[in-house]
């Protein structure tokens, strides 16, 4: 995936202010940043939801917006659970997968319910179930179609630990199977232990963008505390 | 026999008018309005406590 | 993880036929948007009927115009609801971000409401046919089919403005303004096409409003299709 | 394409706008020329004198105002520049309070010629539609605060308002052809004697350039109305 000059203004405030990065298959950026650094904004870009006012987006080489096609490679896990509440959690994720094309939509609508630990409610309406449980199956959801994009957006909050351990086991098992991973959290701790790239984003802008292992995770921690100390 | 209908004339003729007075006079307030504001926010810094309502 | 045959996303009308279902899933389920758009119809046929002096004026000539007042605003009530479960838990984003068409969401949406205004109207006429007793005969099928090309037309505008309305913040009061102008000349065109066909006046005197109605419906299908996607977020 | 960088001066148009002032010089010469100055037509009396703003407002509401917004909606939508925006916004006001004045003004006429105040006549049922049309319009701007989903749903708006017309037309015309108007003299277009054309064809032209004074008029306060608004979500 790469990302080029990614501008996007809104009523002449700039929430994306020139981001530039590359994923390759198997990466993991942890992104960090305050309330209202553009990390969303940033997000729905790279998800093809929102067009950049300039510069653009590609995945595999097809820039997102334009091309339908580049979305079928990418997921997304966002705040809101994107789920309809009247369907059940098996019909919202198979509702996906046939939106995605897949040729055996049932079976992998199963496939990925059974990947967050969350098919014993398969039948149960999307309403009925805890925050949780829902976050649970927006990941299936966004993973059903197994893509080489995964753009999470604090996937873990409203998580218990079965819950987050379910996650962490996709997560790195799809990260192992090829695909890039953009995970942005508030919690250092979570997102450092995945990630193999980390950014701190302020005011639409990308303050420190490396490698994990070059990192000192204590000396990071009190940057980002400093830095994160008042909301954008 | 021409019907004398003049008072018609003279109630459509103030009627136009008076609209199209209104309209430039409402657009004149309007107009002041903002440029109060405007002028509010260009000569002081940053007015947090005086805010104008919301735009 | 997939066998062979590799994801091929849907075509614009295979798009637009997956997103129809949900939707109808979706209001099968709930179904009290549809209750209650039908009661307000049955409703709203009985009081027409005590709203005039059945003897002075015949209650087939009145017949039309009430079914095509009620249909209007049944119709509205119907695509209120139509872009609300979207946007609950931004389900809407699903789709945006789905390797779909924008137009085929808004094709998807659309047919939906159609099989909701149809459904309306299935249950409407007969009503109006019986409670106006209005002769059987050929009448009636004619007035059926003027119903179809009617709602075709208001669900083309309808589903697009409730699409806009439903992201501001007077929708109920937005998506009536924005649609009634732009269902005067499609009523218009029902009723007096039925009326004519209704009163067994030759096909040839109904034919010039029947040709509105048919543009109409052309031209604001395609219309609000390509307009469609300027209404989402870009 | 946004004033992204915040430009320092406000666009602060001046108080007296001197373009308005000619404008309403212009009508009230036409007024003392309509009322003192042209005969009384024989048949309809004075009441024909109410052609000359009736007829010319009708004309530059419809064939200018909602032309121009629905013109600068669909270039909004190809070009997406916010000037383009503001002019349909404007076209759309003024075109408003010209349709208004049509509206005043036809049943008046009308109750000299047919003897009701109102009665379907094609034309003035026309413009009752356009009246509303622009009212919806004006009413969904108001409705959205963010700019740029404001300036689509409008443009989207204008774009169809403008394939809604014919249809109107064509169905009011069709409508008031199957029950003939008891018109004594159809007010179609005016076969005048010179001293009466001109006339008309002087307010034409005065209500023209009063439309076009208000249009900038109205432009300038959106500019301004913006450009507060970007300082103050600056500032917030």
């Amino acid at each position: 995936m790469q990302a080029e000059g990614l501008v996007r203004t809104f009523g002449g405030r700039r929430a994306v202010d020139g981001v530039s990065f590359t994923l390759h298959a198997g990466d993991c950026l942890a992104l960090f940043g305050p309330n209202g650094a553009g990390k969303t904004t940033l997000l729905r870009m790279l998800a093809g939801l929102l067009a950049p006012g300039q510069g653009s987006v590609r995945v595999n080489g097809v820039p997102v917006k334009e091309g339908a096609a580049a979305r079928a490679q990418v997921g997304l896990v966002s705040h809101a659970s994107m789920l309809y509440s009247v369907l059940t959690a098996r019909e919202n994720v198979e509702f996906a997968a046939r939106l995605y094309g897949l040729p055996d939509p049932r079976d992998a609508a199963m496939r990925a319910l059974e990947l967050m630990r969350v098919e014993d409610r398969a039948d149960a309406p999307a309403r009925t179930l805890s925050r949780g449980l829902q976050q649970r199956v927006s990941i299936a959801r966004a993973m059903v179609h197994s893509p080489s994009l995964l753009l999470c957006d604090e996937p873990y909050t409203g998580l218990d630990d079965a819950g987050s351990a379910a996650l962490t086991d996709a997560l790195t098992e799809r990260r192992e199977g090829g695909a890039a991973l953009l995970l942005v959290t508030h919690n250092l701790t979570e997102g450092l232990a995945l990630a193999t790239q980390a950014a701190i984003m302020r005011r639409g802008r990308f303050v420190r963008h490396e490698a994990r292992e070059l990192l000192d995770v204590r000396a990071y921690q009190a940057q980002y505390r400093e830095l994160a100390a008042v909301h954008d | 026999m021409t019907p004398d209908n003049a008072s018609f004339t003279t109630a459509a003729y103030t009627l136009a008018a008076i609209i199209y007075l209104a309209y430039v006079l409402s657009l004149k307030l309007r107009l002041r309005r903002l440029r109060a504001r405007a002028i509010a926010l260009e000569t002081s810094a940053r007015p947090r406590s005086d805010r104008p309502e919301g735009a | 993880m997939t066998d062979i045959a590799v994801p091929t996303p849907p075509g614009m009308l295979a798009a637009a036929w997956l997103v129809a279902r949900k939707d109808l899933a979706i209001e099968f389920r709930t179904r009290t948007a549809f209750l209650s758009a039908l009661v307000f119809a049955l409703l709203g046929v009985t009081i027409f009927y005590f709203a005039w002096d059945a003897t002075a004026v015949a209650a087939a000539d009145l017949a039309p115009g009430v079914l095509w007042v009620i249909f209007t605003f049944a119709g509205l009530l119907g695509l209120q609801r139509s872009f609300g479960s979207e946007l609950a838990d931004r389900a809407v984003d699903g789709l945006l971000g789905a390797p779909i068409s924008r137009e085929s969401i808004y094709l998807g949406k659309a047919f939906a409401n159609l099989v909701f205004v149809a459904g309306i109207l299935f249950v409407t006429i007969p009503a109006v046919v019986l409670f106006y007793n209005l002769p059987m005969g050929s009448g009636i099928a004619a007035l059926a089919g003027i119903a179809a090309l009617a709602a075709v037309g208001l669900v083309a505008v309808g589903t697009l403005f409730s699409a806009m309305a439903v992201n501001t913040r007077m929708a109920e009061l937005l998506l009536p303004m924005l649609s009634l102008p732009f269902f005067v000349p499609v009523v218009m065109a029902a009723a007096q096409s039925s009326a004519r066909l209704m009163a067994g006046r030759p096909v040839a005197e109904a034919m010039p409003w029947l040709r509105i109605l048919v543009a109409f419906d052309i031209v604001f299908v395609t219309a609000c299709t390509l307009a469609f996607p300027f209404t989402l977020d870009e | 394409m946004t004033s992204g960088q915040p430009s320092v001066a406000p666009p602060l148009p001046s108080q007296r706008d001197p373009l308005v002032g000619v404008a309403l010089l212009g009508i009230a010469a036409i007024y003392v020329r309509a009322l003192a100055f042209t005969p009384i037509e024989a048949r309809q009396g004075a009441a024909q004198k109410i052609m000359y703003i009736h007829a010319t407002s009708a004309f530059i509401a419809l064939y200018v105002a909602f032309v121009l917004m629905a013109l600068t909606s669909a270039l909004y939508l190809w070009l997406k520049d916010e000037k383009l925006d503001r002019v349909a916004e404007s076209s759309a006001e003024v075109g408003l309070c010209f349709t208004t004045v049509v509206l005043a003004t036809g049943p008046i006429w009308g109750k000299t010629i047919w003897g009701a105040w109102w009665t379907w006549d094609a034309r003035l049922t026309a413009t009752l539609f356009l009246w509303f049309i622009i009212l919806a319009y004006l009413l969904l701007r108001g409705a959205v605060e963010e700019r740029g989903r404001r300036a689509r749903y409008s443009a989207v708006l204008g774009i169809l308002a403008s394939f809604l017309v014919p249809f109107i037309h064509l169905s009011v015309y069709l409508f008031r052809t199957l029950h003939p108007m008891p018109i004594l003299l159809k007010p179609s277009a005016p076969s005048l004697p010179n001293e009466m054309l001109v006339t008309f064809l002087l307010s034409f032209a005065a209500f023209t350039l009063l439309f076009i004074a208000l249009l900038r008029s109205r432009y300038r306060l959106a500019t301004l109305r913006d450009w507060v608004a970007d300082r103050e979500a600056e500032r917030a």
